[in-house]
C-alpha cells in the first residue's frame, strides 16, 4: 500500500524551504523504492512548526517540524512511514496542544486536503453545503445564514445574511458576488490560508451566495503579492468548471454561475469594498461614498455581494451543518468562530481559529508561547494597521465585537500583532499616521492632506516643538479624521494614534513643566 | 442670351430625371415636371425649353422631355406629390 | 430624467443634481422641505434655504463627497455623513449647524487652508472664498501647528492652454475638473495622478493641457472652485502666481 | 497680487458658432469682454460649452475688423472710406442702374446664418421688395438644403424632430455623416453622456471618427463605407428591414401612406439592395449592414442624427430621404428619444432656412408660386410681389459666367473660399458690376466687391437664432457694433436706399412682422422669448410656448411618404489619374471658412488645414508623416501637408476646409445635389504627389 506524505504547500511553507523538503522526500523515497506518494496539503497554521510534514498511517497523522530538506534521510532512517521517533517528530497532528484546543469550522479542511484536488475536498464534506442549498429557497439560504449570526470578517463585521437579503431584493440584474481578497492588513494571513489550503471552499461558498442572491458572476479580488493563491484559484476554478461545479447548470440545479480572479495592483485602499469595485471596473481605486451600498448598487452599478475571504470560507460549514449549529459557539452578538491571526513579536504566531469569547491574554500567552524575544509583552494592536494598541494591562479583554469596541478598539480581520517592551509607541504612532499618508487614495482631504499632517505633528511633539500645543491639533486633528474621512482609512487611524497616545503617552518626547500640566488636562 | 449656359441646365434636368425615374410613368413625369415648376427661375425653365426646341430634345431622359412638354402645356398649378412640400390650393 | 439638466438655475448651485423621483419630505434644521426621491440632503437643505458649505460639490456633477465640508448630522445616524452623498429619506431630521460640526469644518477648512497660497485668498471672489466666508476661517494663524508643512506651492503652472492656466498652488484635489471632463465634456483628459498627499490634477499622460487630450471645453474651468483653473483673460496684465503661502 | 478681474456687467446671449446654439453669459469689465461662460439655464447647452464658444470671443475686437463703409469703381481701386448714407446711396445707385440695363432679374441677394433670424428675414425683404425679385438665397444653400427637401418629402418639416436632450432616451443612436464631438461638440457631449448611460452607438461614416471610438464611448457597429455611397448603404439598411419584417407595420398603417410604403417596399427590397451585393461596391462587410439595421429596428427607441455627410453629395436630398424613409418604416418618429435630427452647421442656419430667404419660398417654407402666401406678404407689404422662383446661388453665379447677371448683396458670407469650385465662382464675381459685401473683415469675397460694408458681430447685435433643434434664443447686444450700426439696420438702410420706406425701432418689431406672416412662428416674441428663455417652433395657439417634440400625432403633410430613393453614382469618380477620394470635413477648433476662429488663440491647436492618408496610400507614394504634397483633381489643385492617419481607408483622403491660403475649395467639384444644388463637397477624385519645395499654390484650369 502506498504511504502517503504530506508536505504544505502554502507560500509561508514555501518559504521556509517546503519544496526543498517535497523534492528530496520525493528523491529519496524514490531512491529507496518506496511506495510513497507525497501530497502537498494547506499550512495548519503552526507556524512556528513549519515546514510541518505529516504522515498518514492507518489513517491518524502524525506530524514532524520544523523540517529541512537535509533531515529526510534521516527521517527515513527513523521509520517515517510508520511514524517513527525522530528529533521533529511532534505525534499525532491532531493531539498537538495548539492545534488541539481550536475550534476549527472555517478551517476543518486547511492544512488537511489537497486542496488541488476536488476528489480530497469532496472526500472532506466538500460541496455538502453547495448541494444543500440548491434543493433550497435562495430566501432559506439567506435565513440560515441570517440564523448562523455571521458577521462580516473583514473588520466591518457586518452581518452577512442581512447583506444578503438586500442583494436578494434587489430588482436589477445582473448580480454579481464579489470576494475581497487583497488581505492588506499587516500581520494577517487567513485568507491566504484559506486561498492555499481550501481554495474549493470559497468557490463552494461563492456559488451558495450566487444562488442565494441570484448572482450570475463572480470575482475573487486577490493582491498580487499572493501569487501561490492566484495559480492555486485558477487552477481549482478550472477544474470545478470541468466537474460542473461551475458554469451553467450546477451540480444539475438551475443556477449558472462562474468565476474570475482578479488581481490588485498593491493598493492597500483597494481592500476597501468600493475601491475594490472601482478596480475590479478598471478605474483607479478610489473610495465611493456609500450610499448606494453596493449591495444595491455595486460593481459595474450592479447589486453585489462583497464579503471577506473568510465570511465566504464560513459560509459552506453553515450550510452543511446549520446555522444554528455554527451559532452555537461564541458568546453574544458575536457568533461562531473567529480565525485570529498571531504576529508580531510571538514565540509560536500563527492562525488560531477559536470561537468568541477568548481573553487576549490566553491568545498571546497559552497560544502564542509569548514574546518571542522572552522580554515582557508592553502592547498588542489589534485588527491591523488601523486598529488601537491595548496596553499589557488590558490583556484581560474578551474577544468579542463588543467587548474589543468597549475597550477603545476594533477586531477587524482579526489579526493580533505583538510588541514587547522596547517598543517606542511614539514611532508607532507615527508610522499609524505615516501608513495612512502612504496608503490614502487622496480622494477626501481629511485623509489625504490631514495624514501628512498627522505626522508632522509627532515628529514635532517627539522634538518637544510647541508640544502641548501639537497634542491638541493632533487630538483635533484626529477627531477631523475619524468623523470627516469618507471611509475607514481615515477614519481608523487615530484608533493606533489615539490608544498609543493615551495609553503610553511617556514614549512621546520631552515635556516642560507647563507640557505636564496641560497634557493633564488634555489626555 | 441664356441666363445660363444650357449644357448645365440639360445635365440639372437630367439629373432630377434620374430621381424621379423609378416611379410609375405618370408619376415620374409629373414629379420632373412640378420639381421645375416650383424650384426654377423661369428664365431658366424658358430657356431650357428653347434650347430643346431647337433640335436637342435627344439630350433628355425621355420622361424629362415629357415633363418640359407638360410644363408647356399646363399654366396651372398641380399638387406635387412627389415635391416636397406639397403646393396647397 | 432631465431634471438633472433642466432644473439647473443660473447663479444657484444645489450642490448635486436634481433628481426626477416621488417626493420625499424630511425636515432640515426643522424647516419641513420636499424634494425628489433620489436627491441629496445637500440639495435638500439649499431648497430648505439652509446654506450647507461645500467645495467639491456641484449641482452639475454626480456627488463625490471628497471635500467633507458638507458634513451634517442626521437624528437616529452615527456621525457625520456628507450631505451630498447622502440620499432623503421620508420624515428624515438633518441638522446642518451644531458645535461639532462648526468644529469639523473648521477642522477640515484648516487643513485646506495649510496648503493653499495666502495670497489668493483676500479680494478673492471664488467658491472657494465664498465657503471661507461660510465657515468663517480665512487663514491659519502665525502660529499655526500646520504652518511650515509640506505643500504643493511649488508646484506645476500650466500655461500651456492659450486661454485659462492650471495652478496646482491653488489646486485642492476636488476632482470637480476631473469630473467635469468626464461626466459632462466626456473627453477624459484629465486625472488624479498620484495617492494621497501625493495627489495631483494632470492632464493626459501628464502632459501639459495643450498638448493633452484635453479639448479646451472649459469644463474644468468652470467647475474649478478655487481659481487653480481660471480663465487667462482675466488678468489683463497676465497671470503670475502668489509669492507668499501660509505653507 | 493674482486676484483676477471681477466682471461688473452679466449679459446673456446665445453664441453665435454651431447650430448648436449654447445660452452665454457674456461678462463684461469696463465695457470689454472679459470672459464667457455656459448659461447654467440654456437649454440647448445646459451650461456646456465649447472652445470656440467659450473663449474664441477675441475675434470681435480684433484690428482686422472693418470699421467704416468703403466704396470703389473697380476691384483693382484701393477702398476710399464714406459715410453709411453715401455707401447706401452708391449702392443701391449701382444696383437700380444694372436692373435698368440688365433686367430685374439680373441682382440678387444672400443672407447669412451668422446673422439674426430679424436681420435673414430683411435680407429677403431686400430682395423682394427691394430689387423686385426672388433672387434671394441663403447658405444653408451648400450645407443642409438637402435636409429641408428631403425631409418635407417623408415627413413634411425640413427640420430636426426632437429637442436634443431627447437623445437621453433614446437606446440606440445611429449617426450618419456627422462628427458631432468635432462639429457640434457640447451636443456630442450629451451623445457621449447617452452613450455611457448605456446607448448602442451606431456609426456611418467613411472616417474612423472620434465619434466612432473616444473613450467610454465606442460605436458598436461602424460602417465605413466608400465616400459616394450614401445612398446605396442606407437602401441596404432598408433592405434587411423590408426583407427580415423589421418594419412597425402598425406605424406605417396609421401614419403613412401604404401604398407608397408598398411601393418603396419593393424597390429597396429588391436583391441589387441585399446586403450581399451593395457590400464589395460600398467596402463594407454585407453582415455589419444588417447587424445595424437589426439594431436600429430593435430600438426600443432609435434616433437618427446626421450631418453634412449626408447632404453634400450629388444624391444629398435622396440620402435625407433615406433616413426619413427608415425612421418611418421602423416607427421611429414622433415621440421622445426617436427621430430624424440634422446637425446644422452654423449658428442660425436653421433660422436662414425658416425665414424665406430662399429663390422659392416665403418664411415657414410655403412655395412663392402659391398666390395665397404671395397675398399675406402683399398685404403685409403693401407690394405687389413676383410669383415666379428666382435664382439659387449657384445658378447666381452660373448667370453671371454666361453674363446675365451682373449684382449681389452678399451678407456675412465668403463664397470664394466656401463654395465649391473656386474658379467658377471668382470668374462670376469677376464679371458683375456691383457686388456688395457685409462683413467683419476683408475676406477671399472682398477682393472682388465694390462696396465694403461693416458687419456686427452677434455680440454687436439684438435679435434671435434658431438652432438646429428649432429653438428660437435670444441674441443680446453685449458692446457696440464698432460702425455704429447692426446688421438689420444696415440692410433696413439698403432697403430705404433702393426705394421701399420702412422703419423699425426695434429687431422685435421684425419678429413681431415674422410672426404676423408666419404660422410656425405666430406665437412668437421677445416678449415670449424672454420669460421662458427660448422657443421651440412652431410656436401658435396650439403650442403657447413652442413645441419639444415633432409628428407626435400626424406629419405636417398629413400621411408621411415614403420617397423611392433609387441609387444613382455620383459622376465624380475614380480613375488612374485621380485613384483616391477625397472628403471634407470640419475641426473643432475652428469654424467652417475660420474667419473668426482664425482671429483667436485657437489657432493654438490647429493652425492650417491637412490632409489625412491612410499608411498604404502614403507608402506607396514614398509619403511621410508631415510631407508636403500637391492635391490635384479634375477641377484644380492645392498644396497640403499630410497627416498619416488610421481614421481613413485605402483609397479615401481627408482634409478640413478652415483656412483660407489652403484653398481646399479649388479642388472640390463643382457636381451637385440634384434636388437642391448643394455641392458635392464630400466626393471628389484626386492624387497626391509629393512636392519637395513649398511653392506657391498654382491654379490650373478647369
Amino acid at each position: 500500500m502506498t504511504a502517503r506524505v504530506f508536505v504544505p504547500c502554502d507560500a509561508l511553507s514555501v518559504a521556509l524551504g517546503a519544496d526543498e523538503v517535497a523534492e528530496r522526500l520525493v528523491a529519496e523515497t524514490a531512491a529507496r523504492s518506496l511506495d510513497v506518494t507525497v501530497v502537498r496539503n494547506g499550512s495548519r497554521g503552526l507556524f512556528w512548526l513549519e515546514p510541518m510534514i505529516e504522515v498518514d498511517v492507518g489513517g491518524m497523522r502524525h506530524a514532524y517540524g520544523p523540517v529541512e530538506a537535509d533531515d529526510i534521510p534521516s527521517l527515513i532512517d527513523a521509520g517515517l512511514l510508520d511514524a517513527g521517533a525522530h528529533r521533529t517528530n511532534l505525534g499525532p497532528t491532531d493531539q498537538i496542544p495548539e492545534l488541539e484546543r481550536q475550534t476549527r469550522l472555517t478551517f476543518a479542511r486547511v492544512g488537511v486536503i489537497d486542496p488541488r484536488s476536488l476528489d480530497d475536498y469532496l472526500a472532506h464534506g466538500g460541496f455538502d453545503g453547495l448541494r444543500r442549498a440548491l434543493a433550497m429557497s435562495p430566501s432559506d439560504v439567506v435565513d440560515e445564514v441570517e440564523a448562523s449570526g455571521l458577521r462580516g470578517r473583514g473588520g466591518a463585521a457586518f452581518p452577512t445574511g442581512i447583506k444578503w437579503r438586500t442583494v436578494l431584493g434587489a430588482p436589477a440584474s445582473p448580480k454579481y458576488v464579489v470576494a475581497n481578497a487583497d488581505e492588506g492588513d499587516s500581520g494577517t494571513f487567513a485568507d491566504r490560508m484559506v486561498m492555499e489550503g481550501d481554495p474549493f471552499c470559497l468557490i463552494e461558498a461563492m456559488a451558495i451566495a450566487a444562488h442565494a442572491v441570484g448572482a450570475t458572476h463572480g470575482v475573487i479580488y486577490c493582491r498580487s503579492e499572493y501569487p501561490h493563491s492566484i495559480a492555486t484559484l485558477e487552477h481549482c476554478i478550472g477544474v470545478a468548471r470541468q466537474y460542473g461545479w461551475l458554469g451553467t447548470s450546477i451540480a444539475g440545479s438551475v443556477l449558472d454561475f462562474d468565476i474570475e480572479v482578479r488581481v490588485g495592483a498593491g493598493a492597500y485602499i483597494c481592500g476597501e469594498e468600493t475601491s475594490m469595485l472601482e478596480s475590479i471596473e478598471g478605474k483607479r481605486g478610489m473610495v465611493r461614498p456609500k450610499p448606494p451600498l453596493p449591495a444595491l448598487e455595486g460593481l459595474y452599478g450592479k447589486p453585489t455581494v462583497v464579503n471577506n475571504i473568510i465570511t465566504l470560507a464560513s459560509v459552506p460549514w453553515i450550510l452543511a451543518h446549520g446555522g444554528a449549529a455554527y451559532s452555537g459557539h461564541g458568546v453574544g452578538r458575536s457568533a461562531g468562530t473567529l480565525p485570529v491571526q498571531l504576529a508580531g513579536n510571538i514565540r509560536r504566531g500563527g492562525l488560531v481559529e477559536v470561537p468568541f469569547g477568548i481573553t487576549v491574554r490566553e491568545l498571546i500567552e497559552d497560544f502564542g508561547g509569548g514574546t518571542a524575544s522572552g522580554r515582557p509583552a508592553r502592547a498588542v494592536q489589534i485588527g491591523g494597521p488601523l486598529g488601537a494598541y491595548f496596553h499589557n494591562d488590558q490583556l484581560d479583554t474578551v474577544l468579542d465585537y463588543e467587548a474589543i469596541a468597549a475597550a477603545g478598539g476594533l477586531l477587524g480581520h482579526g489579526g493580533v500583532v505583538v510588541f514587547d517592551d522596547t517598543v517606542d509607541m511614539a514611532v508607532q504612532a507615527r508610522f499609524a499616521m505615516e501608513f495612512c499618508a502612504v496608503e490614502s487614495c487622496g480622494k477626501c482631504t481629511p485623509c489625504r492632506v490631514g495624514s501628512t499632517r498627522g505626522v508632522e505633528l509627532i515628529d514635532k511633539i517627539v522634538l518637544g516643538e510647541q508640544r502641548s500645543a501639537n497634542i491638541a491639533q493632533l487630538e483635533d486633528l484626529c477627531e477631523v479624521l475619524e468623523h470627516g474621512s469618507l471611509c475607514a482609512l481615515g477614519g481608523l487611524t487615530p484608533y493606533p494614534v489615539r490608544s498609543a497616545l493615551q495609553h503610553f503617552p511617556e514614549d512621546f518626547g520631552q515635556r516642560n513643566q507647563q507640557d505636564e500640566h496641560d497634557a493633564q488636562e488634555n489626555i | 442670351m441664356t441666363v445660363i449656359d444650357p449644357a448645365r441646365l440639360v445635365e440639372m434636368a437630367n439629373q432630377i430625371g434620374d430621381f424621379f425615374a423609378p416611379y410609375p410613368e405618370q408619376r415620374r413625369i409629373e414629379g420632373v415636371r412640378n420639381h421645375l415648376r416650383n424650384y426654377w427661375d423661369p428664365r431658366m425653365r424658358s430657356d431650357l425649353l428653347a434650347y430643346v426646341a431647337n433640335g436637342n430634345e435627344g439630350e433628355l431622359a425621355s420622361h424629362v422631355l415629357a415633363a418640359t412638354r407638360l410644363l408647356q402645356t399646363e399654366a396651372d398649378e398641380r399638387s406635387a406629390y412627389a415635391g416636397p412640400p406639397r403646393v396647397e390650393h | 430624467m432631465w431634471s438633472e439638466l433642466r432644473a439647473l438655475r443660473d447663479g444657484i448651485d444645489l450642490g448635486t443634481p436634481p433628481r426626477d423621483g416621488e417626493p420625499v419630505t424630511l425636515s432640515v434644521d426643522g424647516i419641513p422641505v420636499t424634494v425628489a426621491a433620489g436627491s441629496s440632503v445637500l440639495l435638500a437643505a439649499g431648497i430648505a434655504g439652509c446654506t450647507v458649505p461645500k467645495l467639491c460639490a456641484s449641482d452639475t456633477l454626480e456627488a463625490f463627497g471628497s471635500c467633507r465640508v458638507c458634513l451634517v448630522e442626521i437624528e437616529g445616524r452615527r456621525g457625520y455623513p456628507a450631505s451630498c452623498t447622502t440620499p432623503v429619506d421620508e420624515g428624515m431630521q438633518v441638522r446642518t449647524t451644531s458645535d461639532m460640526l462648526a468644529k469639523l469644518r473648521r477642522g477640515v477648512i484648516e487643513l485646506y487652508l495649510s496648503d493653499f497660497p495666502e495670497g489668493d485668498i483676500d479680494g478673492g471672489w471664488s467658491q472657494l472664498n465664498t465657503t471661507l466666508d461660510q465657515v468663517g476661517v480665512h487663514r491659519l494663524a502665525d502660529d499655526h501647528p500646520y504652518r511650515s508643512g509640506a505643500n504643493h506651492q511649488g508646484g506645476v503652472l500650466d500655461m500651456s492652454n492659450p486661454y485659462f492656466v492650471f495652478d496646482q498652488a491653488k489646486c485642492i484635489v476636488c476632482s470637480r475638473c476631473v469630473r467635469a471632463c468626464e461626466e459632462i465634456q466626456g473627453t477624459f483628459a484629465l486625472t488624479i495622478d498620484g495617492r494621497g498627499f501625493g495627489s495631483t490634477v494632470v492632464a493626459g499622460q501628464n502632459e501639459s493641457f495643450l498638448e493633452s487630450d484635453c479639448v479646451s471645453c472649459g469644463a474644468c474651468v468652470q467647475a474649478c472652485p478655487s481659481d487653480a483653473l481660471i480663465e487667462k483673460s482675466l488678468f489683463p496684465g497676465g497671470y503670475e502666481r502668489a509669492d507668499s503661502s501660509q505653507a | 497680487m493674482p486676484i483676477p478681474v471681477k466682471p461688473d456687467q452679466s449679459t446673456i446671449t446665445t453664441c453665435a458658432y454651431c447650430g448648436v446654439g449654447c445660452g452665454f453669459k457674456a461678462e463684461t469689465s469696463g465695457g470689454q469682454i472679459v470672459r464667457m461662460t455656459p448659461w447654467k439655464e440654456g437649454k440647448a447647452n445646459h451650461g456646456h460649452s465649447c472652445v470656440k464658444g467659450r473663449f474664441a470671443f477675441d475675434y470681435y475686437r480684433h484690428p482686422d475688423r472693418v470699421r467704416s463703409p468703403m466704396i470703389r469703381v473697380s476691384i483693382e481701386d484701393p477702398w476710399r472710406e464714406v459715410s453709411w448714407d453715401e455707401a447706401f446711396a452708391h449702392a443701391a445707385g449701382e444696383l437700380k442702374r444694372i436692373q435698368e440695363t440688365y433686367g430685374s432679374g439680373s441682382v440678387g441677394a444672400v443672407s447669412s446664418s451668422r446673422c439674426t433670424n430679424e436681420e435673414i428675414y430683411l435680407m429677403q425683404k431686400f430682395a423682394r421688395v427691394g430689387l423686385r425679385n426672388n433672387n434671394i438665397d441663403n447658405c444653408s444653400r451648400i450645407c443642409h438644403s438637402p435636409t429641408q427637401f428631403g425631409l418635407s418629402a417623408t415627413l413634411g418639416a425640413g427640420a430636426a424632430s426632437q429637442h436634443f436632450d431627447s437623445i437621453l432616451r433614446s437606446d440606440v443612436i445611429l449617426v450618419v455623416g456627422a462628427n458631432p464631438t468635432e462639429g457640434h461638440p457640447v451636443f456630442g457631449s450629451m451623445m457621449k453622456r447617452s452613450v455611457r448611460r448605456g446607448a448602442n452607438l451606431l456609426v456611418i461614416d467613411p472616417r474612423r471618427t472620434e465619434t466612432v471610438d473616444s473613450p467610454h464611448c465606442r460605436a458598436s457597429v461602424h460602417l465605413a463605407l466608400r465616400p459616394g455611397t450614401n445612398v446605396l448603404v442606407l437602401d441596404s439598411i432598408a433592405h434587411v428591414v423590408v426583407t427580415e419584417r423589421l418594419y412597425d407595420e402598425a406605424f406605417v398603417r396609421a401614419r403613412c401612406d401604404w401604398d407608397d410604403f408598398e411601393l418603396w417596399m419593393s424597390q429597396v427590397g429588391d436583391a441589387r439592395y441585399s446586403p450581399d451585393v451593395v457590400g464589395p461596391e460600398a467596402g463594407l462587410e454585407p453582415d455589419d449592414i444588417r447587424e445595424l439595421a437589426r439594431r436600429y429596428a430593435a430600438g426600443p427607441n432609435s434616433t437618427i442624427y446626421y450631418g453634412l455627410g449626408v447632404t453634400e453629395h450629388s444624391q444629398g436630398s435622396t440620402g435625407v430621404m433615406c433616413l426619413g424613409n427608415l425612421a418611418m418604416a421602423c416607427g421611429m418618429i414622433g415621440r421622445e428619444g426617436v427621430g430624424v435630427n440634422p446637425l446644422r452647421g452654423q449658428g442660425n442656419v436653421q433660422g436662414g432656412s425658416c425665414l424665406g430667404s430662399w429663390p422659392h419660398m416665403f418664411t415657414g417654407y410655403r412655395f412663392v408660386t402659391d398666390a395665397a402666401t404671395r397675398a399675406v406678404f402683399e398685404n403685409e407689404w403693401k407690394i405687389d410681389l413676383d410669383g415666379e422662383p428666382g435664382l439659387r446661388l449657384p445658378n447666381m453665379f452660373d448667370a453671371a459666367v454666361a453674363g446675365s447677371f451682373k449684382g449681389l448683396y452678399i451678407q456675412g458670407e465668403d463664397p470664394v473660399q466656401s463654395d465649391p469650385n473656386r474658379h467658377h465662382v471668382e470668374a462670376a464675381l469677376r464679371n458683375m458690376e456691383c457686388v456688395i459685401v457685409q462683413d467683419l473683415y476683408e475676406t477671399e469675397t472682398t477682393k472682388f466687391a465694390h462696396v465694403l460694408l461693416p458687419g456686427s458681430s452677434s455680440l454687436e447685435k439684438n435679435g434671435t437664432f434658431t438652432n438646429a433643434e428649432r429653438r428660437v434664443s435670444m441674441v443680446r447686444k453685449i458692446v457696440e457694433p464698432v460702425a455704429g450700426l447692426e446688421d438689420w439696420e444696415i440692410t433696413v438702410g439698403m432697403i430705404n436706399a433702393m426705394g421701399y420706406e420702412l422703419k423699425y425701432d426695434h429687431p422685435s418689431e421684425v419678429l413681431d412682422e415674422i410672426a404676423r406672416t408666419s404660422p410656425a412662428y405666430s406665437g412668437m416674441s421677445f416678449e415670449l422669448i424672454e420669460r421662458v428663455g427660448s422657443v421651440q417652433w412652431p410656436c401658435n395657439t396650439a403650442a403657447p410656448e413652442g413645441t419639444e417634440v415633432l409628428h407626435t400625432v400626424t406629419f405636417p403633410r398629413g400621411k408621411g411618404s415614403f420617397m423611392l430613393t433609387e441609387y444613382v453614382p455620383t459622376k465624380e469618380r475614380v480613375d488612374d489619374r485621380f485613384p483616391l477620394l477625397l472628403t471634407t470635413g470640419r475641426i473643432l477648433s475652428q469654424y467652417n471658412a475660420g474667419t473668426q476662429t482664425r482671429r483667436t488663440a485657437n489657432n493654438a491647436w490647429y493652425d492650417d488645414d491637412v490632409l489625412d492618408i491612410s499608411a498604404d496610400d502614403a507608402a506607396q507614394r514614398g509619403l511621410r508623416n508631415g510631407d508636403r504634397v500637391r492635391v490635384a483633381s479634375r477641377y484644380g489643385e492645392t498644396e497640403l501637408s499630410i497627416t498619416v492617419s488610421g481614421r481613413v481607408h485605402p483609397g479615401v483622403v481627408y482634409t478640413t476646409f478652415h483656412f483660407a491660403h489652403t484653398m481646399v475649395n479649388a479642388v472640390t467639384s463643382d457636381l451637385n445635389d440634384w434636388a437642391t444644388n448643394c455641392p458635392e463637397y464630400k466626393v471628389t477624385a484626386v492624387e497626391v504627389t509629393k512636392v519637395t519645395k513649398v511653392g506657391k499654390v498654382t491654379k490650373v484650369t478647369s
